[in-house]
């Protein structure tokens, strides 16, 4: 069991960094798929039985239709560039090395003991009562963050753009 | 034995930077959407490893308002790619640069 | 009296308003009514509200008309405060003021920004009023501030002209120089004294028990970053470059602003502060030092100048240096005597170049002038009537007043009265010269200017001369009223302002000419005729009698030829005197000084902040992943920081 | 009042923009294209309720949380909402004509400004980091939609895009650091977090703790346009349509710096000594370079985008002396700093004409006289800005150095008044440029053509400047009795 979840760990590693390598868009994309799809296996090993499913759905799902659909509709196949020179290379990994050095001490110093799991307290049920309870107020207002979204992408992507002609019920 | 709850931030962290890194070094658009995707599910795994730890269920309850963000973002942002591309016809974050100084 | 007084100021802005907002529909005429009937209003009620504080006999009034500022434990009221001293300022501005519009009438009469001209004088009033008669010290500034901004904004007049702005450029790089000194003065004593009250900061001063001072204390702190600021404002070395440049604006501009009185603004702003000052004797040297180095280096310049409003710009920074130095040896009342004495005969003698430079269209090398007495009489004995006055020759308003400055520094016992008497003196014979010279240059000898041009030369309007001869009687009478103390005259000006002072540790230094004797005084009068007289007739031997024109200056051949004129005795003096004055002057103080150094290191100051603007905007160079970079090496920044400094 | 209502009522204002905000989606598209108007005109009025409701349940001398612990109802909130509301109503005047005259759509600028303004109001009274956070994001979607509003325009496209991508990289920061946060505490509510942190006595030396503070405030100084989080004020500015331009400058600004003020005294008060210290770097840096940069810029746009970057720098001088008169004197600011710049930004959206063709210092050449009614207002908010006294912004900038100075900053403060005295300089430019220069050919001065809206609220921010430079102490003291409710 514990070495399934390292070898998701790894694997969800090794597609982050294919990321950063692959050439055709459509890769990176599918890429981003594996992450996050190892990223899900994680949640649900972690008791985040529900967000796991979230994961596989919202990101899997409709995200990564949205990003495939936007690369099949531009250019799917066409090589990108890159900018990789030996400085710029060598600053981000200074980067890399400079964000990882300080997490690690970081966690490292920080307390290492893990309270007493009691896989009830992750159940949907208890999960549902506090959304409902405490958390009701972000969750009605995050609807208007949805709305917004809903605003945004339909004001982007409305096909139509001779702004402001007689195109009536474009809103 | 169960894997301790810091090797789930480490490995938070490692994907969080690489996430970074990616949005330095990529020229394309799409790919640059992907990878602050990929630094929003590495702020996830922190979540879900704390409320873990912590033995609470509040973190997955954000990571649930991450998600509707990060679903957000992405659709609007698209919609912005997709506004550039038909404007441009281009992807290449360094072409998109009129404005400077 | 509460109500009274505050329309003295605010006539002038809402005649600012009106010009401002509806000037371009309004016609010429209703245009300048507007703007003198609000200042000769508020010079009206300037004079009532002098008698009615004759007649109260009180010290000082204080009017709080609202609280301005009140946060925390800090309190700004929007006050005046009525003493001797800012009724003296009031009445010069008022007066000079409204005589100065009147003559604008003419003098303006064909320009095309008729209304903008009005309308920033009457805001410039506004301002220099609301900096004379505020009660605190965040007033005043409101007041620094904004005769400064209308200073930049008179200055630039001639827009179309290229000089003109980068003049309005130098000047207002060099008052932001002065405005931080006085900025960083003004929170120093928020800071020290938790208020910003005059009163309120001089009583706490007197009340925390501060004496002199022996080293550099906070009140010496203080009392120098305030002269910093004054030294922007009132045109004092280093930063008086502004001051000469200023004179692309119009003549009236000149002559209100830059000579009558908003570079007295920082004469007056020590002088309020004299309860810091008396306190802080390094700052006072520092004050008297660089006074009387001003005063004779500005005067050296002078000499040579062919431009009759340069002659007089590096005139009005001496002048300046004159009452810096009297302030530096505690003789306040002195200072704000020669701040009015010249007030009155400085604004005289530029309307009257003014008025020489509008009868020749506008030609302002002297060159070109010489022999206009027939043509501009009044003009001509009314610049008399002020070039007596400024050279301290007897029984003019300049004589009395620059008497009193030299007698007080040779005789008030602070440091380094002795250098600042000697350097004064210098200067007074030089002042005397450059005067001389530039009355024989323009209005006697022979003409040069050619026969088609003289034709059309013509003495000025009456609403012109009207104003310089009033302001010729007040240069002449003027000065009766701070009689020199060997003469037994009670001195009205000195004690009128007495109480201003009640707040100086030792009230003995103000009266230790009393320790003199009159003989002594008597003396120190005599030498400062005489050189006066020295200066007079040297400018008279090389100007009249030898006909010396600015164009032969110029010509290195004149030495030889003079040598083969008969008087032998002027020739080697001019050998041997004026010939290495006039070299210093021109090559080594105006040339390397003036404009390499002091211009050298404003100019610095400029290109160093756009060099290092231009270096901020390259980190904007338009990418978004570099942008994205500088925040992550921001962010990493931060966090190693809080990494090494704080995590243990 | 029952405390069933009393969650709604301190929760009533964001109801109301929100109903309203629904209204003109639903009633937009069945107008015709001349009707539109009618979709700002609800969004004003929408405004002007919300405002009233607000003045109508103040909270004055309670604070109170409300809603399972998600909100502060307190004076702070009140006032704060105010100042946002005021700002929504004024650009929407501004927006008026603008959207009209550059043929955009009304009815989503309408409904995506009121969202922006909810967006804040979280900001502003939220008690729950998670609920701060969402509020934040509300606000950014809406501004980086509304940044690409013009949406034919490249420089719009550009604008929107910079602020999109630096703004969601900057926000996975603050996230990972309230993920942080939220590992070392166990929770996220203001109080509770704050409770932890008093208790643990060995907090102090946590680098858990600290690296969630670090990470917060870089999301935080992005929004705000701390240095060296800046770097896309500029940019975006001068791309994105010059109403939005205004609004951005001051709204999410205003929304940044009242999170940030509950976030450091209400959860971090122990840890006050090293915000300090990171702000006083931050803020010399701000100020420095948002000064230095927009000499040279010849946008105006541009130019008042790196003055922003300016003042906010100069807000932060308020933070770190960290009393009364300082915390005071940053609402008071932020109100001086609302009227002037949005006015500015006004009129540079009247002038600017259609396309936005004229927003260069060179088109600003010779209009002074010929169009005073503008340029007043314009030249008093420009000398606003520069702190030029009798003006707000004077006021403003004395109480904020005022207070760091009896703090003991004295340095600081000299490098704040320098900057300040260096900002003169370009702001005085444009006066210059509109007084005293002819234009490069005669008489080619711009045409100007503005409703009365735009002239009435010039006006307004106009009035608003020199009477908040005149009679700064009623809204001083409004300021000082809400920020005692941060508990400093």
């Amino acid at each position: 069991m514990e070495i399934l979840i390292y070898i998701f760990a790894i694997l969800s590693v090794l597609f982050a960094i294919n990321m950063l390598i692959q050439k055709k868009m459509i890769n990176v994309a599918l890429s981003l798929l594996g992450c996050m799809v190892s990223i899900a296996v994680l949640f649900i090993y972690l008791y985040a039985t529900f967000v796991g499913m979230l994961q596989l759905i919202v990101y899997a799902g409709s995200v990564m239709v949205l990003f495939l659909i936007i690369i099949t509709l531009l250019d799917p196949f066409g090589k990108i560039k890159y900018t990789f020179t030996s400085r710029l290379w060598t600053f981000f990994v200074s980067i890399i090395g400079l964000i990882f050095g300080l997490l690690l001490y970081v966690i490292y110093g920080s307390e290492k003991k893990v309270e007493a799991i009691n896989s009830s307290h992750f159940s949907i049920k208890a999960l549902s009562d506090r959304l409902f309870t405490i958390y009701l107020l972000p969750f009605e207002v995050i609807s208007i963050l949805i709305l917004v979204g809903i605003i945004g992408s339909i004001y982007f992507g409305k096909k139509n753009l001779t702004d402001g002609d007689e195109d009536e019920n474009n809103a | 034995m169960k894997i301790t709850p810091d090797f789930f931030i480490y490995l938070s962290m490692v994907l969080f930077s690489i996430g970074l890194i990616g949005v330095l070094v990529r020229r394309n658009l799409i790919v640059i959407f992907m990878f602050i995707e990929l630094m929003l599910n590495a702020v996830n795994l922190s979540f879900i490893a704390y409320s873990y730890k912590l033995g609470q269920v509040d973190g997955q309850i954000y990571v649930f308002f991450v998600m509707v963000l990060a679903a957000v973002e992405v659709a609007v942002g698209l919609g912005l790619i997709m506004l550039i591309y038909r404007n441009k016809k281009s992807l290449d974050v360094d072409e998109i640069n009129i404005m400077k100084n | 009296m509460k109500t009274l007084l505050i329309f003295i100021p605010i006539l002038p802005l809402i005649g600012f308003l009106l010009n401002g907002i509806f000037g371009r529909s309004f016609p010429k005429k209703l245009v300048h009514r507007i703007a003198i009937t609000t200042t000769g209003i508020s010079f009206l009620l300037a004079v009532i509200t002098f008698f009615k504080f004759l007649s109260l006999d009180v010290e000082s009034l204080v009017f709080n008309y609202f609280t301005w500022i009140k946060a925390g434990d800090f309190v700004a009221n929007f006050g005046f405060l009525l003493d001797p001293l800012s009724m003296v300022m009031v009445l010069v501005v008022t007066g000079v003021g409204f005589l100065i519009h009147v003559y604008s009438i003419g003098y303006m009469w064909n320009d095309i920004g008729y209304n903008r001209f009005f309308a920033y004088l009457n805001l410039f009033m506004f301002s220099m009023l609301i900096l004379v008669l505020a009660n605190n010290y965040l007033l005043l500034f409101v007041g620094w501030e904004g005769v400064g901004l209308c200073s930049y904004l008179l200055i630039g007049f001639y827009f179309h002209k290229k000089s003109a702005s980068d003049a309005g450029k130098k000047a207002f790089i060099v008052n932001r120089i002065g405005d931080f000194g006085f900025v960083v003065g003004l929170m120093l004593i928020f800071f020290t004294f938790r208020t910003i009250d005059f009163e309120k900061v001089f009583s706490e001063i007197v009340n925390r028990g501060y004496g002199v001072e022996a080293g550099w204390g906070v009140l010496t702190v203080i009392g120098v970053l305030l002269f910093i600021g004054a030294t922007g404002k009132s045109a004092q070395i280093p930063l008086y470059v502004w001051l000469p440049d200023a004179m692309e604006g119009p003549t009236p501009v000149s002559a209100l602003i830059h000579a009558a009185t908003m570079v007295t603004a920082g004469v007056y702003m020590i002088t309020r502060s004299n309860a810091i000052y008396s306190r802080a004797p390094h700052a006072l040297f520092i004050v008297g030092l660089i006074g009387s180095i001003t005063a004779l280096f500005a005067a050296t310049i002078g000499i040579f100048q062919r431009d009759i409003k340069r002659v007089l710009a590096y005139s009005t920074v001496s002048q300046l240096g004159y009452m810096f130095t009297a302030l530096g040896v505690l003789a306040f009342s002195a200072g704000i005597f020669h701040l009015m004495t010249h007030a009155f005969f400085k604004a005289l003698l530029f309307l009257g170049s003014g008025s020489v430079i509008l009868a020749l269209h506008h030609e302002q090398d002297m060159q070109n002038m010489g022999g206009l007495k027939k043509y501009l009489p009044i003009t001509c004995w009314t610049m008399w009537a002020a070039t007596l006055a400024i050279s301290g020759i007897p029984i003019f308003a300049g004589f009395f007043s620059k008497d009193e400055i030299l007698w007080r520094s040779y005789s008030t016992p602070v440091k380094g009265h002795m250098i600042f008497y000697i350097l004064g003196t210098v200067a007074a014979l030089i002042t005397a010269l450059y005067m001389f010279r530039l009355m024989f240059l323009t209005f006697h000898g022979k003409t040069r200017l050619p026969e088609d041009k003289l034709s059309h030369v013509h003495e000025s309007p009456k609403s012109m001369t009207g104003v310089l001869v009033v302001l010729a009687i007040l240069s002449t009478i003027g000065g009766f009223v701070g009689m020199p103390g060997w003469t037994k005259i009670p001195n009205i000006f000195e004690n009128f302002l007495e109480p201003v002072f009640k707040f100086m540790p030792h009230k003995g230094i103000v009266h230790a000419v009393e320790g003199h004797s009159a003989g002594n005084e008597l003396l120190v009068t005599l030498v400062s005729i005489l050189v006066a007289g020295i200066g007079a007739l040297i400018a008279y031997i090389i100007y009249l009698k030898k006909e010396v024109t600015p164009e032969k200056e110029e010509n290195l051949g004149l030495i030889y030829k003079l040598i083969f004129n008969k008087y032998y005795v002027d020739e080697i003096y001019n050998f041997l005197v004026v010939q290495p004055i006039k070299w210093f002057s021109t090559n080594v103080l105006w040339k390397i000084v003036d404009v390499s150094i002091i211009d050298g290191i404003v100019n610095g100051y400029a290109y160093l902040t756009e060099g290092l603007s231009v270096g901020v905007s390259k980190i904007q160079n338009g990418f978004i992943r570099s942008y994205v970079g500088w925040i992550a090496l921001g962010g990493i920044g931060i966090l190693y920081y809080i990494l090494i400094n704080f995590i243990k | 009042m029952s405390t069933k209502s009393l969650i709604y009522v301190s929760f009533l204002p964001e109801i109301i923009l929100g109903a309203f905000a629904l209204l003109i989606m639903c009633v937009d598209p069945f107008l015709k294209k001349r009707e539109k108007v009618f979709s700002t005109i609800i969004s004003i009025f929408a405004i002007v309720v919300a405002f009233i409701s607000n003045l109508l349940f103040l909270s004055r001398d309670a604070s109170l949380i409300t809603f399972n612990g998600m909100i502060y109802f307190d004076f702070y909130s009140n006032l704060l909402r105010g100042l946002f509301l005021l700002i929504g109503f004024l650009v929407s005047l501004f927006a008026f004509k603008y959207i009209e005259r550059e043929d955009l759509f009304p009815g989503e600028f309408s409904s995506l400004l009121l969202f922006a303004l909810i967006g804040m109001d979280l900001m502003a009274i939220s008690a729950n980091l998670i609920m701060t956070f969402i509020g934040l994001e509300i606000l950014s979607m809406s501004t980086y939609i509304l940044a690409g509003f013009k949406r034919k325009n490249l420089k719009s496209n550009e604008s929107a895009l910079k602020y999109f991508i630096l703004g969601g990289v900057s926000s996975a920061i603050l996230l990972y650091g309230i993920s942080f946060l939220y590992g070392f505490t166990g929770t996220l509510s203001y109080r509770g977090i704050a409770n932890v942190l008093s208790k643990g006595s060995g907090f102090i030396g946590s680098p858990l703790l600290f690296l969630g503070m670090g990470m917060i405030l870089v999301g935080f100084g992005f929004k705000i346009a701390l240095a060296p989080f800046h770097v896309w004020t500029p940019d975006v500015y001068e791309g994105a349509p010059t109403v939005v331009s205004g609004f951005m400058s001051v709204g999410p600004k205003a929304a940044g710096y009242a999170a940030l003020l509950r976030i450091v005294f209400q959860i971090f008060p122990f840890t006050l000594p090293l915000w300090r210290e990171l702000f006083v770097y931050s803020a010399i840096l701000t100020m420095l370079i948002g000064n230095l940069g927009a000499i040279i810029q010849k946008n105006v746009k541009r130019l008042l985008g790196y003055s922003s970057i300016a003042h906010a720098g100069y807000m932060l001088l308020g933070i770190i002396a960290a009393d009364v008169m300082g915390m005071s004197g940053i609402i008071f600011y932020l109100f001086a700093y609302l009227f002037m710049n949005l006015g500015a930004f006004g009129v540079i959206s009247i002038f600017e004409g259609k396309g936005e063709k004229f927003v260069t210092i060179d088109d600003y050449r010779g209009i002074g006289f010929k169009y005073p009614q503008l340029t007043f207002p314009l030249s008093i908010f420009l000398l606003s800005l520069a702190g030029i006294p009798l003006t707000a912004g004077f006021v403003g900038k004395f109480v904020l150095f005022g207070a760091a100075l009896m703090e003991n900053h004295m340095g600081l403060v000299l490098i704040a008044i320098l900057a300040s005295l260096i900002s003169v300089y370009y702001y005085l430019k444009v006066i210059v440029y509109m007084f005293m220069k002819s234009p490069i050919i005669e008489g080619e001065e711009i045409e100007v053509r503005y409703s009365g809206v735009a002239l009435f609220s010039v006006l307004v921010c106009a009035f608003f400047v020199l009477y908040l430079g005149l009679f700064p102490s009623y809204l001083l003291n409004l300021s000082k009795e809400a920020v005692v409710f941060l508990g400093i």
